[in-house]
């Protein structure tokens, strides 16, 4: 019974769904209403407007930086929930952190990793900096860093990984991002702009193209240092859960 | 004035700040959690009220963030209606979070019993996170009332489901668990349809700033896919704010939640789904307002019928006291709803007026509720008899929310009913009227009897016999603050209300 | 439209009971003679303050203070006119009584019970003064739940059952009168006022329309009133509440209902509407089958508070039918009535609460010789209880002469019939509770003596009984004394009849 | 204005696994199962915005300095799946700590297995 009434339902958004599918405007066609009304500023204008030659890196911190700042809030968000459900790990239960995540300490992985990890660091780096005028930005680079740390956690073991980036330097750095877009926001609504101005009229005209650029730097790069931070803080609330789940059951 | 324009944004970002300050700050300083979040929502109470008057000088308010003139940039667009929602955002959650100093962290030195969810108490290591999700929640719901793009409409929407989620679950014991699952798998799709809605509509008009697709709407021709976009955008906001037959997560969610967070809930945030729905009818779709799209608000106005009588029958039929304050939320949203569904200004006046004095009341008998549960332990109406002897404080409060809940005059809820049933004759619809009526006569079926076990009955054998004392200042405080509020607002309704019918007017007629 | 002189006494004489209630509140537990003195002073006040408004009301002056206004348009908006200040005499005069009555008879949970006493004196005194339809049912509302409390202030499981049935009955027919009222301001271009002769109109809204309007008002209001099958709270209700409030329920807050209705009668609909539409024969054939049946089961009560629950039952029903037939005299006495009735049954009720402190009796089956142990208060009893039966020189004797000589200038005699027959049955109810507790041998204690004379109870629940026997007979022989119910009922009569 | 289905062959792919993914959610009753379904529903939705964004012919929208502009895709749909993978991920991570509780609590992952429960 459950399964036809599914089965309906699901068939009934589908022929909505492809009905309204059938009258779209034709896909990648040069007269959409997408490409006409908005999007050919973005295109045009979007180097001298916004500074960056990667215009999706425009939209994303400057003509839209305010939707970026919300994503980051959810990103927090979602970290905090996950201390909420799994609780932030000061509760010690037993000796909770014996170690059963991944391989360790074996001789191969850990040279692997002494050797990937700097690199990868060091490439996580390079795309964020250049994620405003080339593919990438601090999106990328953020999740390339959380790469690398799960490799170290991979390599030499959880307690390892957890003690060279313990909880409090997690929890500080976690909010990089949104103090980021705070204080370079109110830099914007001081300056003389609205929020999240980075061509400030206060300033001299020379500078402010440099200014703009520093702005979207730091934006960058707190996106980049939230993004990883809160992948391993992710990582690492769920391992101790599964820690603390196997202590209590399988004692 | 100059600096005036910021207020709104500052409003917005304040508490999403201090939610990462809290955690931080809370590392070396245990109990400055409290403290910095009642500044950071007094801040933007005292920013959204000083929104006021500009906002009604000038029918609305715009801000370009980036100073990016829309559609390009994202811009924040407050009508009298959204400086409203802002006022009463901040208000009940500066009142919750300082309920919830108390309420979560229990005063060892004063060996007062607590039965904080169920028996458990928080584990420490939570305290600096229920806040900062509390903080974000409330930016959440601030930016959300307060923006003028759809696609950060969104955003906002979903931050506030996930803050909403993570804040149900936090007890971490089974059923909060569960609800909260169960409220995920509801909520979730419901935001993916959203999504799906808001990229149709994006894939026919190429913008997404709300003025601009109004008038981008008013002249396209692809007009099946703008209705069906719009059906699907409602259907994702219903969820939300638990509309009859999608109802279904809202009860488990509301009584397994920690009662702070059920206040929080029950008060704001499923307002925002049918706020929501205002907001995208009006900004965006006005064109097709209400000519193309009367079936979709005469199916909201039956489901909203349906709600009263559902939520009310299931009201009486409860044992369990916080599941029967929830079916009583799922009842008053119908006469939020109701309001809409009717699409007359007197009606809607009603049912906005409503979204406020429901936030008031239903909020205070939340508290109440967590004040009563988390001292006694008691959680089934048979075991409030009596309950005054112990906390009459409490119960006092209960009782005069529970008046505006029934709509006994002149409480707020008596006002809001007033507008509703004399729009439902304003539009020939007499039966719902009626269906009003009853609503309330119900309403006083459960409230009522809780009422009257609270002061008239004595306690059942063996009840109340421990020390239980009366609930902290710091917790009858605000419970009280709440019940005076719904009075004050059925008495001073008309300080409120003509503005608040010019803004229903300049969104129904205007466009 | 009267035009009204601003007056704040209106205002003051509600407000008074609430400001004593919270100084009593303010007072420590431990002063509880204090605390009542306070209650009693405050019900004190509001009646002084009502009556300092007598000589400008007999002057046809009127005054009026407008409020807040609720919702758009709607204000609560309080006026005294010569109608509403009769009402709020009465009601505010046997509150004081009733207060005084109190302060020997209730021993338990004072506290609550004064509260809720000075909660429902000010509420009634807000519907009597009400300008709009709309303040009145505000303080309608108000004052039905502030009831609530005295009914089941013994807390007894009968009076339990009692409040609840209590509640059962009135909140329902709060929301009818509501929707009543919605209708009335949809249909009505939104005109609630209650000082013309008649807002409603037939070119705003259809016969039926305008039917509906009046059977919901008249429903709503009945069940207060105690119209025939709405009536089923009374008899529960009466016998549970302690004696004072039983008093006050009869004498007073089952006159609210009756007094809405006069309200919708006159000021909303107006006489001729009333007339017009054939209103009035609802009006009066169920106040007719409420006075016949009502008295046929106050006949098989034992109990007799729950005798005299249903006497007034039909009493009530009186005021109805003076106003159904629309005749001067009709009016006239019904009108008046309200106040006889309420002097008559508060004395008659007071009695009964005096009966069962002293002999701990409540059936008249047991009554045998009462009269030996509390004389004064049985010749009290005794008066009333005749004025109920209509004996000439008692108020009972006005009004119905008045409601008869009503029938008869409508020529429709039936109803005089309707009278006697309801006169003799009192008569059947009343007269063996007398010849019970005067021409019975007393019964024996143990000792084998018969139970006499020991002293009658306190003066301060003497007095209001003595007050009101007093009254009931001045008023049945000097009518028109200014201040008593005829002076300004007339006025009231006149303004409708040029 | 009806298209042939050639045209938005993309849009109509991304409709049917939002339906697929819709269908997975309601029948399931394993709770990974339901996050997976869940999952796919959102990749549709990213998928079918991207395709929104497509322009035949289109290069990637970044100037590259020296060469001459060509006709670049929409970058606002990008950018508006940028943000929106970030809300997926946030969202399935959560529901996968829920779903990691529960599953510490009950000791298994099915939701029908566990309806009988007051507390």
């Amino acid at each position: 019974m459950k399964k036809i009434l599914a089965l309906l339902l699901t068939c009934a958004l589908a022929a909505l769904l492809l009905y309204v599918v059938a009258l779209l405007p034709p896909m990648g066609d040069a007269d959409n209403p997408t490409n006409r009304h908005v999007v050919p500023r973005y295109l045009e204008q979007g180097e001298e407007e916004a500074g960056t030659r990667n215009i999706v890196a425009g939209v994303v911190l400057n003509y839209r930086g305010y939707d970026t700042m919300g994503e980051m809030a959810i990103l927090s968000a979602a970290l905090a929930g996950i201390f909420a459900v799994l609780g932030t790990g000061r509760k010690k239960v037993g000796n909770a952190f014996i170690d059963r995540s991944g391989v360790q300490f074996s001789f191969i992985s850990r040279t692997a990793a002494v050797l990937l990890i700097p690199l990868i660091m060091l490439f996580s780096i390079y795309v964020i900096i250049y994620g405003t005028d080339s593919p990438g930005g601090g999106f990328q680079g953020g999740a390339a860093i959380g790469a690398g740390i799960m490799i170290s956690t991979v390599a030499f073991g959880f307690n390892t990984a957890q003690n060279r980036l313990p909880h409090h330097v997690r929890m500080i750095l976690e909010g990089t991002a949104i103090s980021a877009f705070f204080l370079v926001g109110s830099a914007g609504a001081v300056g003389g702009g609205n929020f999240l101005t980075y061509m400030l009229p206060s300033l001299a005209t020379q500078i402010q193209a440099t200014f703009r650029t520093a702005m979207l730097l730091v934006l960058e790069f707190g996106i980049g240092i939230t993004v990883g931070v809160i992948c391993t803080s992710i990582l690492f609330a769920l391992l101790r859960e599964e820690e603390t789940y196997n202590v209590e059951h399988a004692g | 004035m100059e600096s005036a324009q910021h207020f709104a944004i500052y409003a917005i970002v304040t508490p999403l700040f201090a939610a990462v300050l809290v955690p931080v700050i809370t590392l070396w300083k245990k109990n400055w959690a409290m403290p910095l979040t009642g500044l950071a929502l007094t801040i933007s109470l005292i920013l959204s009220a000083l929104l006021v008057s500009p906002v009604r000088a000038s029918g609305y308010l715009s801000y370009h963030l980036g100073s990016w003139d829309p559609p390009f940039g994202i811009e924040i667009r407050i009508d009298f209606l959204g400086v409203f929602m802002m006022v009463l955002i901040s208000a009940v959650s500066l009142i919750v979070a300082i309920y919830s100093r108390r309420y979560i962290a229990p005063d060892p030195s004063r060996e007062e019993r607590t039965f904080f969810f169920f028996g458990e108490e928080m584990e420490e290591g939570k305290r600096p996170v229920y806040y900062s999700l509390f903080l974000v929640l409330s930016a959440a719901m601030l930016g959300f009332v307060a923006t003028g793009d759809i696609f950060n409409m969104f955003v906002f929407f979903e931050l506030m489901a996930i803050c909403s989620y993570a804040l149900v679950a936090i007890p971490g014991t089974r059923l909060p668990i569960r609800a909260a699952i169960k409220y995920m798998l509801m909520a979730v799709p419901a935001a993916m349809l959203a999504l799906l809605a808001i990229g149709l509509l994006y894939s026919v008009t190429g913008t997404l700033n709300m003025a601009d697709l109004a008038e981008t709407i008013a002249s396209s021709d692809y007009t099946q896919v703008i209705t069906v976009s719009y059906v699907i955008l409602v259907i994702g906001f219903a969820v939300k704010a638990a509309i009859f037959p999608l109802h279904v997560w809202l009860p488990d969610a509301h009584s397994k939640a920690p009662s702070s967070i059920s206040a929080l809930l029950s008060a704001l945030i499923v307002k925002m789904g049918i706020f929501g729905i205002i907001r995208v009818t009006f900004s965006v779709y006005g064109a097709y307002f209400p000519s193309g799209l009367s079936w979709v608000t005469g199916v909201l106005m039956w489901a909203a019928a349906g709600a009263i009588i559902y939520g009310g029958i299931m009201a009486i039929r409860q044992k369990d006291f916080k599941l029967m304050i929830a079916y009583s939320t799922v009842m008053n949203i119908g006469y939020i709803v109701l309001g809409f569904g009717l699409a007359d200004v007197t009606a809607l006046v009603g049912g906005t007026y409503h979204i406020m004095a429901h936030a008031a009341a239903k909020a205070c008998l939340f508290l109440c509720a967590g004040s009563i549960i988390s001292r006694s332990g008691y959680q089934t109406i048979e075991h409030l008899r009596g309950a005054s002897r112990k906390m009459p404080l409490t119960c006092a409060a209960f009782a005069l929310a529970s008046l505006s809940i029934v709509g006994i005059p002149p409480t707020a809820g008596f006002v809001s009913k007033w507008y509703l049933v004399s729009g439902s004759l304003n539009t020939g619809n007499a039966l719902l009227g009626v269906v009003v009526l009853a609503g309330s006569v119900m309403a006083a079926v459960y409230c009522f009897r809780v009422v009257y076990y609270m002061f008239f009955l004595p306690p059942l054998n063996g009840a109340w016999q421990e020390r239980t004392r009366e609930a902290p200042i710091s917790m009858v405080g605000p419970a009280w603050v709440l019940a005076a509020a719904s009075l004050a607002l059925g008495i001073f309704s008309s300080w409120i209300l003509p503005p608040l019918r010019e803004a229903i007017e300049s969104l129904l007629l205007g466009i | 439209m009267v035009n009204e002189i601003y007056s704040v006494q209106p205002l003051v004489a509600i407000l008074l009971p609430v400001i004593s209630l919270l100084v009593a509140l303010a007072v420590p537990g431990n002063y509880r003679r204090l605390k009542r003195m306070i209650h009693v002073i405050g019900s004190l006040a509001a009646f002084g303050m009502v009556l300092s408004l007598m000589p400008g009301i007999l002057d046809g002056e009127v005054y009026g203070i407008e409020l807040i206004a609720i919702v758009e348009r709607i204000s609560i908006h309080l006026t005294v006119d010569a109608l509403g200040y009769y009402y709020g005499l009465v009601l505010a005069f046997l509150w004081l009584l009733a207060t005084v009555y109190s302060l020997g008879y209730i021993k338990h949970k004072d506290d609550r019970y004064y509260s809720f006493m000075a909660l429902c004196n000010s509420f009634l005194l807000g519907c009597a003064f009400s300008q709009n339809i709309f303040t009145y049912f505000i303080f309608y509302e108000l004052m039905t739940l502030a009831a609530f409390p005295l009914i089941i202030h013994e807390e007894t499981e009968t009076a339990r059952r009692a409040g609840i049935k209590y509640l059962k009955y009135a909140i329902p027919a709060g929301a009818v009168i509501l929707f009543a009222i919605l209708l009335h301001y949809f249909w009505g271009g939104g005109d609630l006022s209650l000082v013309s002769l008649g807002t409603l109109s037939m070119d705003t809204a259809s016969k039926t329309i305008l039917t509906v309007i009046f059977l919901a008002y008249f429903a709503g209001f009945g069940v207060k009133a105690a119209i025939v099958p709405l009536e089923g709270w009374v008899p529960d209700a009466h016998p549970a509440a302690p004696a004072p409030a039983s008093a006050l329920l009869s004498g007073v807050i089952l006159k609210a209902g009756a007094f809405g209705i006069i309200r919708v009668v006159l000021n909303v609909f107006g006489l001729s509407l009333f007339h017009a539409l054939n209103l009035w024969t609802y009006v009066v054939i169920s106040a007719s089958i409420t006075i016949v049946l009502s008295s046929v089961r106050a006949l098989t009560q034992d109990n007799l508070k729950r005798r005299l629950a249903y006497s007034s039952v039909g009493q009530v029903s009186y005021i109805l039918l003076g106003i159904g037939l629309v005749s001067y005299h009709g009016i006239l006495g019904g009108i008046m009535h309200l106040a006889h009735h309420a002097l008559m049954k508060g004395c008659l009720f007071l009695c009964s609460g005096i009966i069962l402190k002293k002999t701990g009796k409540t059936n008249i089956s047991e009554m045998a010789g009462v009269g030996y142990q509390i004389p004064v208060t049985m010749i009290c009893f005794s008066v009333c209880a005749l004025a109920m039966m209509g004996t000439p020189l008692t108020v009972g004797f006005v009004s119905k002469w008045l409601l008869g000589s009503g029938a008869l200038q409508v020529d429709k005699p039936i109803f005089i019939v309707v009278l006697l027959i309801s006169a003799l049955l009192s008569a059947a109810y009343y007269l063996p509770i007398i010849y019970a507790a005067f021409f019975k041998r007393p019964e024996k204690d143990n000792e084998d003596r018969p139970l006499l004379f020991e002293g009658e109870v306190s003066h301060t629940m003497l007095l209001p009984v003595l007050i009101l026997a007093v009254l009931v007979i001045l008023a049945g022989v000097w009518v028109t004394v200014p201040g008593f119910p005829y002076s300004l009922v007339s006025m009231v009569a006149r303004g409708l009849f040029p | 204005m009806w298209n042939m289905p050639v045209d938005n062959i993309n849009y109509a792919v991304a409709m049917i696994l939002f339906c697929i993914g819709f269908y997975t959610l309601i029948m399931r009753s394993n709770l990974i199962k339901k996050i997976i379904g869940l999952m796919v529903m959102q990749v549709s939705v990213f998928f079918f915005l991207v395709s929104v964004g497509y322009l035949t012919g289109g290069a990637a929208p970044t100037i590259i300095p020296g060469v001459a502009p060509s006709p670049m895709v929409n970058p606002l749909p990008q950018a508006m799946i940028l943000t929106a993978i970030v809300i997926a991920v946030s969202t399935t991570a959560l529901f996968l700590s829920l779903a990691l509780k529960f599953y510490s609590h009950y000791g298994t992952v099915d939701m029908d297995k566990v309806k009988e429960d007051k507390r």
